[in-house]
């Protein structure tokens, strides 16, 4: 029986009925990699969303497919943190923890905070279980949980009793023991049930018994909460005062697919879309495999060369051209990303980071491929890079990405990452009729056309296969300015090496400024790009309100960089600059700004925690 | 492609651009006899597209008044399926070489034919690397002798068409750059087939492998080593036409005529063989044990690529009504906010 | 690869790694077979390698105890190839699936084949990309619905033992992942034969693309669905042995057995044909049509290439003598300053 | 006739005889691809060598085999820089040029300094290759050329008759014309034939007929320079002081080729070299193909990521082993590199770097690939960077890497570029006891055996397979700290990404200290890196002969950098960077000292010319 149990249970009665208001909550669902957490998680992001709250989540699996049951290796988790206010983060410490197994509990109990929720499924805390977890002790009964609100729930036996009924064989009804674990949460933070009902009629529409089991189950999991005299509190976290709006969860991968059907959409063209699986990727390849009633041309290639290869093709007949992948995608993909800065063909190359090096930490996130975007090709190879920060920011980044790639012929690298790919938020749905359009001429005039002759921005013009009198011919070789035609006179290389380069340059003339929140003068700017807005962001929310000097440089804008940072690093006595990697935008930003930076590293397939960020920015301000 | 009233000269479809080649290369003639198919098909220069690899051959765009890509090392195939995706309605050629199109670039042509993407690939086989000054190439004979090999190559040779029809391509065929008869043929079947047509020139890099397609080109001898593959027809070959080959459980061999054995016994050709057993069979037939095999090996109907992405993409349009944003925007659980 | 007195327990050759395949995933059979395989042939494990890409499959070195390598996805042919011709002596195997042996690594693949490096392949094919979760794979089916493919493949499906036939592969063989006995049995052989040995073995994904090769697995229906190939033996099949497998010019047909056709008139298997058109045949012939060969379709011997590699070196030696720095650096024009 | 012709007879003849001293001289043959002035080139030059000159070399030709014959685009050339002392590069200004045709005359004559001497193949000068080499009128008449010392030579007709007796056929007897101007040239300076002679009878010892018409041509030429009365001045450059010791003419790939051999030799290793063909990266292929008695083993892979992934596991099998290609090659390579960083193998990625990006110009010379050797892969991946000076400076490169890989068991970069990889120098052949063996210890005990425990360097054991005992298994994922097994663990991911990079980190302690040539302090310090070396040099000489506070810091360590670079970079006013590349080094040195720099970049496909440096370091000295 759980800690709960030895209060009065008069008591605990009237407490099942109060309710505590918080401003925001952090629950994990944690289990294996079989118990099917991730479903859990998304259902309790939606039901939290449609509700109203802001949200954000953290999904974390391991890089097999199924680890051996109950292993440390195989514990798969989702982070929900669900707010009353605005939130940049899935949140640092966890209010709440569901442990399906010794395994996920051993590793996330570090994480939850004093005195949160801890469900654990006290079913399988057998000896084996233990064992597997590494547990010396069972912890139920060790007394190690005594700084917790631990309730132990038979959440295996509740189960296969709660879906009886559909004479599912034990194996498949106990696959419902999440939709039970979800149901004793959504009691627990008082979220409706209908929303996830609504979702196992449709998913499992096929299949009738299991729709109805799994509906048991979640009923029986918020009945027993409701029922069973073991809670003694329950939590409500409002609404959130949203922009007004309709909204929707979304997570970065299908933002950034979403955002690259709208932007084909809003230059007028079908979209080709070149890709070769890899985690943590997959998921704009599987979202816009699904859309083809956009005209989206889905092209699952041998490999990546042939993908990046492949839109370039694309793009040269006049597609909108892309290519979603992972860092070591990226690796292969740079010979013929050169292919696409020589010969000025537009296309945008999504990136969705993962750890490295080599295969590295393919389920977990990292920012270490900022190098290799802007300059890790052969050759002199310049190209716009920029980074999303959020995932509903994928969305406008993946426009901006295709909207530059356009304008300024030119291959456009985005930067993701898996932190923000499959973590969500809600985004606010644009209306259609407010978003800019994409403006696309081609070169038609063959009295005019010359291949390599360059409009204002740079660019040389794009005229497209089928053109009556535009025949051309382009390559990787070095080309004459102006006619294009192969060329080894050596001025004119310089001259091309110098062209291309400035006109990566004249992306600045497209790009914001860069803006400064919090302080924009002081004590120490914090610098980030990328999925660690959220984390930095909050930390600087939280330094300025305690009346620090501080003041948040967020950079979407890698290459090139907006033209006033040279002046905004110089208002700043210390400059620190957040990252997940070992200090990659720190040496460029030191490269091109000569300025001496701080740096915050870390590389351990995990976001950042607002509190590391708030406690180096206090050690660097010491006393200030 | 459409037939005008006066056929274009092969002229017109010459570019600019001086043609950058040895004096004596094989691949001018695989030029001329293209320019003359595209003159005699009278195709349109601005629906034409040919993209290319690396190596000498792949210099090969630059001499044709189209558009043209010359792209990177081995990737050809790759390109050249986004051109066709994006734009079903042009005609894609590829050029590649044996390096170019076997060894870097082995995994994209055997995909692209798997898929069947209508692209017309035209390999210049000269069983050696042309524009890195001569090392061998995975056609490259064993033991042959070359920069790379100073002791003889100790690679097994890979054979293009069966590599090809491995990959269970729909038309296959194979010419020797002398003769411009049978490659204008050749073309013309490639440029009408509507997948993935894959033929083999025997080039003659007359720098660094001269001669080494003798026996297929030179006049003398070549017809004792060829045999010219038509569809419905016995396969009778040598400069007599005395000889043919017969069928001898699954393997071919080479019987005289007369002699008790007539036309009747021997192999009859079938490009239109549902089962690709019957060209994987000729694809073996190698100098100086057989004669080789030109002309068209096979060429059978199956849809291409493009024509299934893009009848999914209608089909699912025609299901689910073009596709709107705001209906994508709102799709999911949404709740609104005042 | 040496027997030993008493043969080791198969448990011997498993590493202390958890093995963290899905429950039901053909995987485990096929590491249980090869661990039996070589507790049966006594290998020692210090002289073995596997060498594996990226997959589920490819996780298989970790489960072994000897030596392993999980490179990067579709490479590990080429990693085996630089450790086979280090060191000869050793048993270099390859792990790959279908995804990392066809779709990004077929090219290694193919011309590992064609240069007969020494190397025990095999490739679990479970027309599926497990490890990503669930995308459709060259050898997925036609119209096959997957995550990257909902509204079903437009790829038409690659063929692993024809690919490898056209690559002319000295081994080739097919097993079943339930059948245990079979796949000692090719594991065995593939092990004694020396140059490149190359294995499909149908694997379930239990997770992913369950019940794909039902047909061939299911103890029910399988017999009606295979056909077991047996060097010299004609080709019969079917749970009551009545259905024979009958060459009709260059296509195997269906017979019945009895009413007039007997055994001698079936095809008989030939594993040591010299052409590979006999085993290219047998690649062709698929479910629903046609019972699928298992078994050894091809065992040739050819020079491998790291014999051919190190003969080379050695009989340069025995020309030039063992070379030596002080000569090799005044090879050449030479002048002296004082 | 030559304007030469127009003096006083008697006057030449005296002059014929006299004879000037020179400190040294360059001279270029030019003509068409088919001209065979790559062979000219080489001949000259080893003869100049082994009459006892320092040489130094520059071979340029078109990326096609054979242009259109007489085309500007298909002139090849070979210049070569001749001395009596010590010399860096293969020459600003040509003293002579040799000029085949029209378009080797246009292509090179701003190179040739007033008063040089021309010798034109008059023959060639006809209506059709005028029109070919765009001149409009012909210079050999329109007295343009009057500034220059112009010998007008009927070189084909003199060749052709000079072979008659052969009886070889027209077309292969002309092809000996570059014999005839060979022979001219070296009664020119004054060269003895003996050697090319040699060279000839070896060569073609199996077309005798051949032999004798190149032999005859050969001296045809020379004879014409003794007996014709055209010359009026003949010149000498006697011998070099070089360090006592055996010498031999080498190119910067032959040397590479050499030095891997080497080293393997003095490791006690077979060598494994795994490439795929490129320019001009394929001469150390080449080479090394021929050297199969030093159990050289060349696999010729399908292309360079077989060739990367093969050498991983010859490598892992225990061979020393190495891949050489250039920069597209690397870009393909890359992945696998990240793949050896993190399974930490030893080995070695030569990149003869040549003009980029993408196919760029594939015979011309570069230096920018820095960025993708230094940081352009795929996550926290870094890797030893080195680069050789010069084509001798290859062998020791070689060397190096090769130590420095099998030491601290991580792949190695060495760059050279297709200037010294194609040019040649004097080597001065080491005493092979002298040189320092390689020291690789296997582990061979099961019982200490841990496959990721360090050493003090921080590296790994290098165990390899068929040791018993020491079963274990490596691969891309991220693995445990000491035991190597595959590792999810966060902490374990930022130890093991922080180990890597101090491994690298550390093999400053194998690395001499930065030196500084000229001043150690003072107003400018050049700095350079790679195959610019010379040119920078010998701007340096000059520059300090004039009494200049100048330095010069060749860096030839780029990853890590000698420890004592930021102190040396605090000793100048102004730091200049001289780089083929838009500005490469510069970064990387601004990122990591943040220090102000000046850069000379050019992108030329060319090497610098020493004027170009010089006026530079003028312009910023200015009055100083
Ligand atoms: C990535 C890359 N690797 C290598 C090369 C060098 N390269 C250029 S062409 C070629 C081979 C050419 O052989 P082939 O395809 O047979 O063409 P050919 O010149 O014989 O017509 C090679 C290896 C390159 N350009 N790019
Ligand atoms: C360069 C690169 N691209 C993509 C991936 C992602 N990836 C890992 S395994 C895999 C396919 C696995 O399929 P298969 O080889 O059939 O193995 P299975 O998991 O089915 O056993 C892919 C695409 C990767 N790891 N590396
Ligand atoms: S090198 Fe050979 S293939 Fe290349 S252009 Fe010359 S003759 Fe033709
Ligand atoms: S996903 Fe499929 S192939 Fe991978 S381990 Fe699970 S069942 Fe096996
Ligand atoms: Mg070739
Ligand atoms: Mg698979």
């Amino acid at each position: 029986m759980s800690t709960a149990t030895k209060k009065d249970k008069q008591t605990k009665a009237e407490a099942r009925k109060r309710s505590e208001e918080l401003m925001h909550a952090a629950i994990l669902f944690a289990g294996d990699s079989g118990d099917g957490m991730q479903l859990a998680g998304t259902q309790f992001t939606n039901a939290s969303a449609v509700f109203g709250n802001d949200v954000s989540t953290f999904p974390d699996y391991p890089a097999e497919i199924r680890a051996p049951a109950g292993t440390l290796g195989g514990v798969s988790g989702f982070q929900i943190h669900f707010a009353h206010q605005k939130i940049h983060t899935p949140g640092d410490r966890l209010d709440a923890l569901v442990a399906m197994n010794p395994a996920a509990l051993k590793v996330n109990l570090k994480n939850l905070k004093e005195g949160g929720v801890l469900i654990v499924n006290s079913d399988e805390f057998t000896k084996a279980n233990l064992a597997r977890a590494k547990f010396d002790a069972n912890p139920l009964e060790s007394g190690e949980l005594q700084p917790y609100r631990l309730y132990k729930v038979p959440i295996t036996t509740h189960t296969l009793e709660a879906v009886k009924e559909t004479g599912l064989p034990p194996k498949q009804a106990s696959r419902c023991k999440n939709f039970y674990a979800l149901g004793l949460v959504f009691w627990l933070y008082d979220r409706p049930l209908e929303n996830t009902l609504r979702w196992i009629d449709t998913k499992f529409a096929k299949v009738p018994a299991v729709a109805t089991a799994n509906a048991l189950a979640l009923k029986a999991g918020y009945n027993f909460g409701d029922t069973a005299e073991i809670f003694d509190l329950r939590y409500k976290v409002l609404p959130a005062k949203l922009e007004p709006g309709i909204y929707r969860n979304m997570t970065g991968n299908q933002a950034t697919a979403l955002g690259l059907i709208t932007a084909a959409r809003l230059a007028g063209k079908p979209l080709f879309y070149g890709s070769y699986p890899i985690t943590p990727a997959s998921d704009v390849l599987h979202e816009l495999s699904a859309r083809k009633e956009f005209d989206v041309r889905v092209f699952q290639a041998e490999d990546e060369i042939a993908a990046m290869c492949s839109i370039i093709g694309a793009a040269y007949a006049g597609n909108v051209a892309a290519t979603g992948t992972s860092g070591p995608g990226v690796a292969l993909k740079q010979e013929a990303i050169g292919l696409a800065v020589i010969t000025e063909v537009p296309c945008v190359v999504v990136n969705v980071q993962r750890g490295g090096p080599s295969t590295g930490l393919p389920t977990k996130t990292e920012q270490a491929d900022l190098f290799q975007a802007i300059i890790g090709r052969n050759g002199e190879c310049p190209l716009p890079v920029l980074a999303a920060r959020s995932p509903a920011d994928c969305f406008d980044a993946a426009i901006e990405a295709v909207r530059i790639a356009v304008k300024y012929m030119t291959p456009v690298m985005l930067l993701t990452d898996g932190y923000i790919g499959n973590g969500s938020e809600p985004w606010r749905v644009p209306d259609v009729g407010s978003l800019q359009p994409i403006k696309i001429t081609h070169a038609t005039d063959p009295e005019t056309f010359q291949p390599y002759l360059r409009d204002e921005h740079g660019a040389r013009p794009w005229a497209i296969p089928g053109t009556p009198g535009l025949q051309h011919r382009i390559g990787g070789l070095e080309k004459e300015h102006i006619t294009g035609n192969v060329c080894y006179d050596p001025e004119n290389h310089q001259k091309m090496t110098e062209l291309r380069a400035r006109k990566i340059e004249n992306v600045v003339h497209d790009i914001p400024d860069q803006d400064v929140y919090g302080q924009s003068e002081g004590d120490l700017l914090l610098i980030s790009w990328g999925g660690t807005f959220g984390a930095v962001r909050t930390a600087t929310e939280d330094l300025v309100h305690d009346g620090r000097k501080v003041g948040h440089m967020h950079m979407r804008w890698l290459n090139p960089m907006p033209a006033n940072v040279a002046d905004i690093l110089k208002r700043f006595k210390h400059l620190l600059v957040c990252e997940l990697n070992m200090g990659q935008l720190q040496f460029v930003l030191q490269a091109r700004y000569r300025v001496e930076t701080l740096g915050l590293h870390k590389v351990q397939g995990k976001p950042f925690m607002v509190h590391e960020i708030a406690e180096k920015a206090e050690e660097i301000l010491g006393g200030n | 492609m459409s037939a005008t009233a006066t056929k274009p000269n092969p002229k017109q479809y010459k570019s600019s651009q001086e043609v950058r080649w040895c004096p004596g290369c094989g691949d001018y003639s695989i030029l001329t006899q293209l320019l003359k198919t595209f003159a005699d098909l009278g195709v349109k220069k601005e629906n034409t597209v040919i993209v290319s690899g690396i190596g000498c051959s792949s210099r090969f765009p630059y001499y044709v008044d189209c558009y043209g890509f010359h792209s990177i090392h081995g990737r050809a195939p790759a390109v050249a399926t986004g051109v066709k995706v994006a734009n079903p309605d042009l005609d894609v050629w590829v050029i590649t070489g044996d390096g170019d199109g076997l060894s870097i670039g082995g995994n994209h042509l055997i995909h692209t034919i798997r898929r069947n993407v209508g692209l017309k690939i035209i390999l210049f086989n000269n069983k050696i690397y042309g524009l890195t000054k001569g090392q061998y190439s995975p056609t490259s004979e064993f033991g042959k002798k070359t920069k790379s090999s100073p002791f003889g190559a100790i690679d097994h040779p890979i054979h293009p068409i069966s590599i090809a029809i491995g990959a269970e391509v729909t038309f296959v065929a194979r010419c020797v750059d002398v003769d411009g008869k049978l490659m204008q043929q050749v073309f013309r079947r490639a440029a009408e087939h509507k997948g993935t047509a894959f033929i083999e020139v025997y080039q003659d890099c007359n720098v660094y492998n001269h001669g080494s397609f003798a026996y297929a080109s030179d006049r003398k001898v070549r017809d004792d080593h060829l045999v010219y593959l038509e569809h419905g027809k016995p396969m009778i070959f040598g400069k007599e036409k005395n000889k043919g080959i017969r069928l001898n459980g699954t393997e071919p061999e080479i019987v005289e005529l007369g002699k008790g054995i007539t036309p009747d016994d021997l192999l009859i050709h079938d490009e239109r063989a549902p089962s690709p057993t019957h060209a994987y069979l000729l694809s073996r037939m190698h100098y100086p044990e057989m004669p080789e095999p030109v002309g068209i090996f096979r060429d059978i109907e199956l849809p291409t690529y493009e024509q299934l992405l893009h009848s999914q993409i209608h089909d699912v349009i025609e299901q689910r009504g073009k596709g709107e944003l705001e209906k994508l925007f709102t799709s999911g659980d949404t709740w609104k906010v005042d």
